[in-house]
C-alpha cells in the first residue's frame, strides 16, 4: 500500500490546539506512508489539488485526510480521489477537529490524541480495497405526510413537476392550523382566501392522490424504493356518494352538542360533520366516539342521517383499510401542537372561560368561527379590556421548552390589532419578555399596532386570579418601571407556543430519523442541510422540524419539494457499497444471519447450503457480520481486519 | 524410493490421539508402507535417549499431540522440532490447548493446592507437593514442574501444519496422511481439514433459528432428534466450529462442544476466535422475538443459563483465545 | 484496584455508531464542549457492528476500557442493531469477569445525535471510573512484549 | 549410589519413568515409579457447567474415556437424584461393554501383550503391534483390528464417535440403538465370544512354550501380597457397571464391603514428593509408605484385583475359564503376571454379557431414555469398573448447576503403590550385580505393564 496522509489546519480550528507539524513528523515515520503533508484548508480547491497531484506523482493508492468529521467532508474528498482516477473508497478520514481540537484545550494531550487517531486511520487505509458503486431505480412518486400548508405546498410543487404524490392527512380535511386562522401577519390578508385555493388545487391535481383521515402505519425500504403502508380510518360515509348537502348534520340527534376540535372547543358540531365549510375533501365524517349508533349500536328507531341521506352515503359497516404503495422519496410535514397552557396552573387555563389561548382567540375572529367573527364573549358581552400574556410554554425551562416559538409575539400583535379593529375602545395590554419581530415587515407592523393604542408592558406575568366579584386580575412585574402591576381583565389571551406533535416521536422511529433535544425532527445539518434528514430520501418541511411562521414554512416546503424532485428526476440512486459480503467457501449455512437482517437482504441457497446477500437491500449495518459464527461475512469498508488494525494502531504507543 | 520416517508423540494429553491413530486400522498398513515409525512411546519401546541420538531433521513427519503444560512437554517439543522436517500439531490440545487449556483459568499454585491439599480424599499431614527436586532417603529425584500456564504447541515451537479434533476424526487424518504421502505439500501453517462449520455437515433441520432462552441439556425434557439443537435452546458450538467430524455429537443428539476449533478465518477477517464468534451469534439470536419490548431483565433471564460462557466457548481453545488466560484484578 | 493512580491516564477505545453517537460527538465538537482526551474513537456504522472480537482485541492490546455507544433503543438507524449489542453486552461482561478483567471496563451507552452533553458526561465519567480501577491487568504484558 | 532411568516407560498410556538407584555393589537399593505430568482436572473442572463433566472428564483419558464418561454421568444421576430408566442403563451398558472389549484387546495386542506374544528377548524395535503383524501374519492382524474395532463401533453407534463420545445426560442418555443396530451388535457379540476364546488359547500356548514366562508368572519377583478391590454384584461376582465395593486381604478374606458413596470412609490418598501420582490406601490399615506389608493399606484393582475381590463369573464360558484359573493360580492369586490371563477371561465374560444384553430386545428397545430432572440435590458419587479397575467420581454442584468440588480416584491411581512395589521387586531381581541390558530393563517394565497402567488417568 502507498498511503498519502494530509493533515488539515482548518485555519486555526485544528492548528491552535493540535501541533500539526508534530503530527506530520510522527505519521511520516509509519510504514506504508509515502507522503504526509499539512495544509491550511484541505477542503479548499488548492487543498484538493495537492492531493490529486500527489496521487499521480507518488502513485498513491490510499489516502488519509486528517481534518473534520467524515460526516462533513467524506464525499468532498471522495470526489477529489475520483478526479485523480483513484477509487473513491480508498479514502479514510481522521476526525481531529470535532473529536479533538475543538473539545480539548491541552495542546500536548490533543496532539497525542490526534497522532493516535491519524495512526488508526493510516492503519485502516493500509487495508482498504477498491469498491464499486451500484445503481438502483427510483420509484417516480413521493409521499407527503401531513396536509397543512407545508404538506400542501410540497405536494403541489412535486405534482407540478410531473411526479405522483401521495398526500396523507390524519384529519378528515387538509388545511392544518392555517385553516383555523382569520388573518395572517403582518400583511393581514385573509388566511382562508390564500389557503383555500391551494387546498382545492390539491384535490383537483391529477398527480396527487389525497388520503385524508388516514395515518402512516409502516415504512420500509430505502431511498428510491420506500414501501408505505397507510391506515385509512372509516368515515362511515361513502366519499363518492356524499354530496355534502349537510342534511345529515342538521338532522343528527346530537346536532350542535359535540365540542368542535376545529373551533378549539369553543364551538359545537354534530356527530356527523365536516370540520369546517371549506374542508377538502368536502365529505362528511361520522365521529365514532360520539355517534349514538356506533357507540350504542342504536340511534332511535333508525339513525337520522341514514333517513335523510338521499345519496345513501351512510355506511356504518365501513372498516379500517390498509393501503400499500411504493414511493421514491418522503417529505415529513406533520406540523405542530399548541402548548397546553394547563401545564401552567398559575394561569388558570381551562378553569375560567375568559382565559383562552391564542388559537382559540383566532376562532373569535374567523368568519366561520363560533362567533361568526364577532368579538363577543361566551356571555355575549364585548370585552372592555383584553390582556395578552406572551411566552406561554416558550422560553420556559420549567415546562421543558427552552426555545422561542417564533410566532407568538407576532400573532399576539396581530390579534391585538384585530381586537382594536373590532372594538376600538377596548383596552388592550400585552405583557411581553422581548418582542421578537424579526421577519420582513414585522417590526413595522409591531410599531403600527403600538400606534393603535395597544399597551406593551415588559414583564413576566406571575399569576392570574379571580377576585371576589369574579373579576380576572393579571399580576405581573413591570420590569421597565420595576414595579408590580395588577390589571383587571375581561379576557386573557395566553400566547401559547409551538410544541412537537404528540405523534412526532413514533413517526421518527417508523422513519428511522432522529429528534433534536426540543423534540422536533432533526435536520441533517442545522445550516447546510436544513431540510434533509440523516436518512437519504427523507426530507422535512414546516413546524415538524421546528417553530416557523407561514412564509418560512412555505419556503422550506418548496425547498424540501425541490430536494425530493431532485431524487425523482435522477431516476436512479447510487448505492454506496457499504454492504456485507458472504464468503461461500466459509459459510456453513447455520442461517443465524438470516433472522438478524432487518432489511431481508439475506436469503438461503438450499442447493449450495450457503447464505447470499442482496446488495441493494443490504444497508451495511454489519450486524450480521458481527454475529456470523463462521466469520464468513465481511462488511465492506468496515472489515474486521480494517477495524482490528485500527484498534492496534490506536493503542500502540 | 526409501521409506520416510514418522514419529508420534504426546505431551499434555489423554492418549485419545494415539488411539485415533490405532483406529486407522487398515490405513495403518498403508502408512507403514511409506513410513517407518521411529518414535511412538504409546506403542513402541523407543526412549528419549534414542531420539536425542538422532540427527537433526532425521524425522520426516512428527505428529505431536498434547498441550504444553509442564517443562518436560516443552523440552520434548523443542527436541522433536529439532529432529523433524515437518512438525504437525495433532489434535485439539497441541492445536489450541485443548481441555487441559482450561487450566489457564487457575494459577499453577491453585491447581497444586486443590489436587494435593484440598481434595476430599487427601491424606497429607505434612502438606507436601510434588516438587521439582526432592531428596527421598538420600536419592536425588528430578520431577518436571508445571509451567505457569498452558500453551498450544505453536506457542513454543514452529508448527508446519495442524490436524484438529479431539481426537482428529479418522477421515481427516486419512486425507492429511494421503496429502503428505502424495508429496504435494500444501502451504505452510495450514489446518489440514475442511474449512466450513459443523452446521454444513449437520443433518438436523432448521426452521427458525431464533432462540427463546438458553437451556441446559438436562432442562430440556426431550430433545427433538431431527431439529437444530441451537433452535431448541441448547448451546451447540457447531456454528462456530470447523467441520470434518460429520457432526458427530449432534448426531448423538448432544450439542457440539467445539473440539475441531474455529473454521479457517476469512483472509480479510483476521483472527476467527471461537468464543467471540459464538457469543456474538448466540446473544444476537436469543430473546429477539419482539426484542423492541424486551426488558433488560428478560434479556438477562434468557441468557442466564449460560452460566459459564468462557468454559463452554473455550472448552478446547482457551490458550489460543485472544485473552488466553485468567488475569487477576 | 490500583495503589497510585495519580498520573495514570487510561486508554479507552470508543466504538461509536455513525448515525447517533458519532454525530453526538461531532455536535459536542461543533458546540466546543470540553471533555477528557482519554477516549479514542473508532467509527462503525452501527453499534451492532461491534464484534466481541474487537472488544477482546482492544483489551489484549492494552486498552484500559472499551466504550460502545449507539442509538437509543428504538432509534437505531438500522432498526434493531442496538438490541443485538444490548444482548451481547451481557455475555461479554460475564466473560470478561471470568477472565479476571473487571466488567466495568466495558461500557455500553446510548447517545443520540443531539446528546452532545450526554456524550461529554459519559466520556468524563468513564475516564474517572477507569482511573479508579487502575491500569488493565494486561497492560504490562503488552508493554513487556514490546 | 548411582541412578539408571527408564524414560519414558513405553507401550502404555500416559507419561511415566522409572528411576532405579543402585548401591556401590551395583545392587538395586530402591526404584521409583514417577509420573511427571499433571493436568489438574480436579481444579479446572470447578465452576464448569455440571452437564459437561461427562465430556470434560472423558478427556482425562483417551484410552478409557467411556468409564469416565459413564462414572461422571452416574455421579450426575445422583447429583440430580434422577435414577435413569432401565432402558437408558441398557444403552450405557452396551457402550461400556463395547469399551471394555476394545480396551482389553488393545492392551493384549498393542500395549502389554507383545511382551508375552513376542517373548521377552524379542528386540525392542519389533516388540510391538508391528512385530505381532509380522509374526502372526496380516490375517490375524486383521482379525485383531476388526474385533477391537467392533468395540469402538458400538461406542460410536451411541455416542457419535468412538473416542470422547457425547451421550450421557443426568437421569438418562441422549441416544439409543435402533433395532437394526442391535442386530449388528448381536452379530459382533457372537464373533467377540469366539475371538476372546481364540485370544485365550493364544495366551496359554505362549505361556506354556515360553520358559521364562512359565517360571516368571509364579516367581516371587513378580508377585505382591496386598489388598484387593473390585465392584461386585449380590453374588460377589464382578459387576463392571454397578454394585458395592468389596475389599479382600492377601489371603482372600473379605475385610469390607461398602456402598461407593461411602468411599471416603475407607479410602485415603497419600502424597509423595517424587511423583504427581497420589497413593490411595485402605484407611483402616493406613499408609506406611512404599513397603510390602500386611500392615500397609496398599491394594490392587483391575483384572487381578477384581479376581481376588470376587468369586466366579456371571456367565457360563467365563465361569468355566475362571475355574481353570483357580486350578492354576488358586484364589486369591498374588502373581502380577496373572493379570493377562484374567484380563482375557474378562474379555470372554464381557463378550457373553454383551450378547445377553443384545438378546434382551425389550429392555434395550422399549421404554424411556430419561428420568426428568428437577432440582440439584448437591453432592453425588459415581462409581464404575473400568478395564483397569475401580473408578470413583465425586462432585458437589450448586443450585445453578455449576461444579463446586471435584474428587476423582482413578484405577491406575489405586494401583500406584502396588505398581511401584512390583517394579522395585522386579528391579531388585533383574538388575542385580549391575546387569542393565535392555531386555532386563524391559523385564522391569514388564512388571508394570501387566497392570495395564494408564498414567494419563492416574494423575489427571
Amino acid at each position: 500500500m502507498r498511503v498519502g496522509v494530509y493533515v488539515c489546519h482548518c485555519g486555526i480550528n485544528i492548528a491552535k490546539t493540535v501541533d500539526v507539524e508534530r503530527v506530520v513528523k510522527e505519521i511520516s515515520k509509519l510504514p506504508n506512508v509515502v507522503v504526509c503533508r499539512d495544509y491550511h484548508y484541505m477542503c479548499s480547491d488548492p487543498g484538493q489539488e495537492l492531493i490529486k497531484k500527489d496521487i499521480n506523482r507518488y502513485e498513491l493508492n490510499s489516502i488519509v485526510i486528517a481534518a473534520c468529521s467524515p460526516r462533513m467532508h467524506f464525499k468532498t474528498f471522495q470526489s477529489a480521489l475520483k478526479s485523480a482516477k483513484l477509487n473513491p473508497y480508498m479514502l479514510e478520514m481522521a476526525n481531529i477537529r470535532e473529536h479533538c481540537s475543538w473539545v480539548h484545550d491541552d495542546v500536548e494531550a490533543a496532539t497525542q490524541k490526534a497522532i493516535a487517531l491519524v495512526k488508526s486511520s493510516v492503519a485502516k487505509a493500509s487495508h482498504l480495497e477498491p469498491l464499486v458503486e451500484n445503481d438502483s431505480p427510483v420509484v417516480p412518486a413521493a409521499l407527503v405526510i401531513g396536509g397543512g400548508i407545508a404538506g400542501i405546498q410540497s405536494a403541489l410543487d412535486i405534482a407540478n413537476a410531473g411526479y405522483k404524490v401521495f398526500l396523507v392527512e390524519k384529519e378528515p380535511s387538509i388545511g392544518g392550523h392555517m385553516a383555523q386562522f382569520d388573518k395572517t401577519f403582518p400583511t393581514l390578508d385573509c388566511a382562508a382566501c390564500i389557503l383555500t385555493p391551494k387546498m382545492v388545487d390539491v384535490s383537483r391535481h391529477e398527480n396527487i392522490k389525497l388520503l385524508t383521515y388516514s395515518e402512516v402505519e409502516d415504512i420500509s425500504g430505502f431511498v428510491g424504493n420506500f414501501h408505505v403502508k397507510v391506515k385509512k380510518k372509516p368515515r362511515y360515509v361513502n366519499e363518492n356518494k356524499c354530496v355534502a348537502c349537510g342534511d345529515c348534520a342538521t338532522e343528527c340527534r346530537l346536532a350542535n352538542r359535540i365540542v368542535s376540535e376545529f373551533d378549539e372547543g369553543l364551538g359545537k358540531r354534530s356527530a356527523i360533520y365536516v370540520p369546517f365549510p371549506q374542508a377538502v375533501p368536502l365529505k362528511y365524517t361520522i365521529d365514532p366516539d360520539n355517534c349514538l349508533f356506533l357507540t350504542r349500536g342504536k340511534c332511535g328507531k333508525s339513525p337520522k342521517c341514514v333517513d335523510v341521506c338521499d345519496a345513501n352515503a351512510i355506511e356504518f359497516d365501513q372498516k379500517e383499510k390498509i393501503e400499500e404503495f411504493d414511493v421514491g422519496t418522503i417529505i415529513v410535514a406533520t406540523g405542530y401542537d399548541s402548548f397546553d397552557a394547563a401545564e401552567k396552573p398559575e394561569f388558570m387555563f381551562g378553569k375560567v372561560p375568559n382565559i383562552i389561548n391564542g388559537l382559540q382567540y383566532e376562532r373569535f375572529f374567523a368568519p366561520n368561527g363560533p362567533t361568526g367573527g364577532e368579538l363577543v364573549m361566551p356571555d355575549g358581552s364585548v370585552p372592555k379590556n383584553v390582556v395578552f400574556v406572551s411566552c406561554v410554554g416558550s422560553r420556559d425551562k420549567k415546562v421543558g421548552n427552552p426555545y422561542c416559538s417564533r410566532i407568538c409575539c407576532m400573532y399576539s400583535t396581530k390579534q391585538a390589532h384585530l381586537t382594536k379593529e373590532r372594538s376600538p375602545d377596548t383596552d388592550v395590554t400585552v405583557f411581553y419578555c422581548d418582542v421578537r419581530a424579526f421577519g420582513k415587515g414585522y417590526e413595522e407592523f409591531y410599531e403600527r399596532v403600538q400606534g393603535e393604542g395597544v399597551k406593551y408592558r415588559r414583564g413576566l406575568v406571575s399569576e392570574i386570579y379571580q377576585d371576589d366579584e369574579g373579576k380576572l386580575h393579571v399580576r405581573a412585574e413591570d420590569s421597565l418601571l420595576g414595579e408590580p402591576v395588577d390589571i383587571v381583565a375581561d379576557l386573557v389571551v395566553l400566547a401559547t407556543g409551538v410544541v412537537p406533535k404528540d405523534t412526532t416521536k413514533s413517526l421518527a422511529q417508523k422513519l428511522h430519523i432522529s429528534n433534536s433535544p426540543d423534540g422536533f425532527l432533526l435536520e441533517a445539518h442545522p445550516k447546510l442541510r436544513p431540510v434533509d434528514t440523516v436518512t437519504d430520501g427523507i426530507f422535512l418541511a414546516g413546524c415538524a422540524q421546528g417553530p416557523k411562521d407561514i412564509p418560512d414554512t412555505v419556503a422550506q416546503a418548496g425547498a424540501a419539494a425541490a430536494h425530493a424532485i431532485d431524487v425523482l428526476a435522477k431516476g436512479k440512486i447510487t448505492i454506496e457499497p457499504y454492504n456485507a459480503v458472504v464468503n461461500p467457501d466459509l459459510c456453513g449455512g447455520c442461517r443465524i444471519c438470516e433472522m438478524l437482517c432487518p432489511f431481508d437482504a439475506h436469503h438461503y441457497n438450499e442447493q449450495e447450503g450457503v447464505m447470499e446477500i442482496n446488495d441493494t437491500l443490504c444497508k451495511g449495518c454489519g450486524v450480521c457480520g458481527a454475529a456470523c459464527p463462521a466469520g464468513a461475512i465481511a462488511l465492506n469498508l468496515f472489515r474486521n481486519k480494517q477495524i482490528i488494525s485500527q484498534i492496534e494502531a490506536i493503542l500502540d504507543e | 524410493m526409501s521409506k520416510g520416517k514418522i514419529a508420534f508423540y504426546w505431551a499434555g494429553s489423554c492418549g485419545g490421539c494415539e488411539v485415533s491413530i490405532v483406529d486407522l486400522d487398515e490405513m495403518l498398513f498403508e502408512v507403514l508402507e511409506h513410513f517407518d515409525i521411529v518414535f511412538w512411546p504409546c506403542a513402541m519401546d523407543i526412549k528419549y535417549s534414542n531420539v536425542e541420538d538422532m540427527d537433526d531433521e532425521e524425522i520426516d513427519v512428527c505428529f505431536f499431540n498434547g498441550c504444553i503444560r509442564n517443562e518436560e512437554n516443552q523440552a520434548i517439543a523443542e527436541l522433536l522440532r529439532k529432529k523433524s522436517k515437518i512438525m504437525i500439531a495433532f489434535g485439539s490440545c497441541s492445536h489450541l490447548g485443548g481441555i487441559p487449556g482450561l487450566g489457564n483459568l487457575s494459577t499453577k499454585e491453585e491447581i497444586l493446592e486443590q489436587v494435593y491439599k484440598k481434595s476430599k480424599s487427601i491424606y497429607n499431614e505434612e502438606g507436601i507437593y510434588p516438587s521439582n527436586s526432592v531428596d527421598d532417603h538420600g536419592n536425588e529425584i528430578e520431577i518436571p514442574s508445571l509451567r505457569e500456564h498452558v500453551d498450544a504447541l505453536d506457542d513454543v515451537v514452529e508448527v508446519d501444519y495442524y490436524i484438529p479434533g479431539c481426537p482428529p476424526p479418522a477421515d481427516v487424518i486419512k486425507t492429511a496422511l494421503l496429502t503428505l504421502i502424495s508429496g504435494n505439500i500444501p502451504p505452510r501453517s495450514e489446518v489440514l481439514a475442511p474449512n466450513r462449520t459443523v452446521c454444513h455437515e449437520c443433518k438436523k433441520e432448521k426452521r427458525d433459528i431464533a432462540v427463546k432462552e438458553i437451556k441446559r441439556v438436562y432442562q430440556l425434557d426431550d430433545i427433538d432428534p431431527n431439529r437444530c439443537l441451537l433452535e431448541q435452546g441448547l448451546l451447540c458450538m457447531g456454528p462456530a466450529t470447523r467441520e470434518g467430524c460429520g457432526a458427530a455429537c449432534p448426531s448423538a443428539n448432544m450439542p457440539c462442544t467445539g473440539c475441531m476449533g474455529p473454521p479457517s478465518a476469512d483472509p480479510q477477517s483476521e483472527n476467527c476466535e471461537q468464543g467471540a464468534r459464538m457469543i456474538s451469534a448466540i446473544a444476537s439470536i436469543t430473546d429477539v422475538v419482539d426484542e423492541k419490548n424486551s426488558e433488560e431483565e428478560e434479556i438477562k433471564a434468557a441468557l442466564d443459563e449460560l452460566r459459564d460462557p468462557v468454559g463452554i466457548m473455550y472448552m478446547y481453545s482457551m490458550p489460543k483465545s485472544i485473552l488466553k488466560r485468567r488475569r487477576r484484578e | 484496584m490500583n495503589e497510585d493512580n495519580g498520573d495514570f491516564e487510561p486508554k479507552i477505545v470508543g466504538f461509536l455508531c455513525n448515525w447517533c453517537s458519532y454525530a453526538g460527538a461531532d455536535l459536542a465538537g461543533s458546540s466546543r464542549l470540553k471533555y477528557k482526551p482519554n477516549v479514542r474513537v473508532i467509527r462503525v456504522m452501527c453499534s451492532g457492528r461491534v464484534d466481541p472480537l474487537f472488544v477482546f482485541k482492544a483489551f489484549e492490546k492494552g486498552a484500559d476500557g472499551v466504550l460502545i455507544a449507539g442509538c437509543h433503543p428504538g432509534d437505531c438507524h438500522y432498526q434493531c442493531g442496538n438490541y443485538k449489542t444490548m444482548r451481547r453486552m451481557h455475555v461479554m461482561k460475564k466473560m470478561l469477569e471470568q477472565m479476571g478483567i473487571s466488567p466495568e471496563r466495558l461500557r455500553l451507552e446510548w447517545v443520540s445525535a443531539a446528546e452532545s452533553t450526554r456524550f461529554v458526561n459519559v466520556v468524563n465519567d468513564m475516564t474517572e471510573k477507569i482511573k479508579e480501577l487502575g491500569p488493565s491487568p494486561l497492560k504490562e504484558e503488552v508493554a513487556s512484549n514490546e | 549410589m548411582s541412578m539408571i532411568e527408564i524414560n519414558p516407560i513405553t507401550r502404555l498410556e500416559g507419561h511415566g519413568n522409572i528411576k532405579i538407584f543402585k548401591d556401590d555393589n551395583g545392587n538395586v537399593d530402591s526404584a521409583y515409579l514417577q509420573i511427571p505430568e499433571l493436568r489438574g482436572f480436579e481444579k479446572f473442572c470447578m465452576d464448569r457447567q455440571c452437564e459437561l463433566m461427562p465430556q470434560l472428564t472423558s478427556s482425562i483419558c483417551g484410552v478409557c474415556p467411556i468409564p469416565h464418561h459413564l462414572a461422571s454421568i452416574k455421579t450426575l444421576d445422583n447429583v440430580f437424584n434422577a435414577p435413569p430408566p432401565e432402558r437408558a442403563v441398557a444403552q450405557r451398558k452396551l457402550m461400556h461393554f463395547g469399551y471394555f472389549l476394545e480396551d482389553h484387546l488393545l492392551h493384549f495386542y498393542f500395549l502389554g501383550g507383545p511382551d508375552l506374544l513376542l517373548g521377552p528377548d524379542c528386540p525392542p524395535e519389533k516388540r510391538n503391534i508391528i512385530g505381532i503383524i509380522e509374526k502372526y501374519g496380516k490375517d490375524v492382524a486383521t482379525e485383531i483390528m476388526e474385533h477391537r474395532r467392533m468395540g469402538q463401533d458400538i461406542i460410536k453407534i451411541l455416542g457419535g464417535k468412538a473416542i470422547h463420545p457425547a451421550f450421557g445426560i443426568p437421569g438418562g442418555v441422549s441416544n439409543a440403538v435402533t433395532p437394526k443396530q442391535l442386530d449388528d451388535i448381536e452379530v459382533m457379540a457372537r464373533s467377540l465370544v469366539k475371538f476372546s476364546q481364540f485370544s485365550l488359547s493364544l495366551y496359554k500356548q505362549k505361556i506354556h512354550e515360553d520358559e521364562f514366562y512359565s517360571t516368571a508368572v509364579v516367581s516371587d519377583e513378580y508377585s505382591l501380597d496386598c489388598y484387593n478391590m473390585g465392584i461386585v454384584n449380590d453374588k460377589n461376582q464382578p459387576d463392571y457397571y454397578d454394585g458395592d465395593i468389596r475389599i479382600t486381604d492377601a489371603e482372600g478374606n473379605e475385610v469390607i464391603k461398602f456402598h461407593p458413596s461411602e468411599y471416603l470412609d475407607h479410602i485415603g490418598e497419600a502424597v509423595e514428593k517424587f511423583s504427581y501420582m497420589k497413593f490411595p490406601f485402605y484407611k483402616k490399615i493406613g499408609w506406611k509408605g512404599l513397603v510390602e506389608s500386611k500392615d500397609n493399606g496398599v491394594y490392587r484393582v483391575g483384572p487381578l484385583g477384581r479376581y481376588n475381590a470376587t468369586t466366579g463369573y456371571s456367565t457360563p464360558l467365563a465361569d468355566k475359564e475362571g475355574k481353570e484359573l483357580e486350578k492354576t493360580f488358586g484364589r486369591p492369586c498374588n502373581m502380577t503376571l496373572a493379570y493377562h490371563w484374567i484380563r482375557l477371561t474378562e474379555v470372554l465374560n464381557v463378550s457373553e454379557q454383551l450378547l445377553e444384553l443384545a438378546l434382551d430386545r425389550d429392555l434395550v428397545l422399549e421404554g424411556d431414555l430419561r428420568t426428568p430432572v428437577n432440582k440439584v440435590v448437591g453432592r453425588g458419587v459415581g462409581c464404575i469398573e473400568a478395564a483397569r479397575g475401580t473408578l470413583i467420581h465425586d462432585y458437589e454442584v450448586d443450585q445453578n448447576g455449576l461444579m463446586k468440588d471435584v474428587n476423582l480416584i482413578v484405577p491406575t491411581t489405586h494401583n500406584a503403590a502396588a505398581i511401584s512395589l512390583s517394579i522395585t521387586k522386579a528391579a531388585q531381581k533383574e538388575i542385580d550385580q549391575g546387569v542393565t541390558d535392555k531386555d532386563h530393563m524391559n523385564r522391569v517394565e514388564l512388571a508394570l505393564r501387566a497392570y495395564d497402567p494408564c498414567f494419563g488417568c492416574a494423575t489427571h
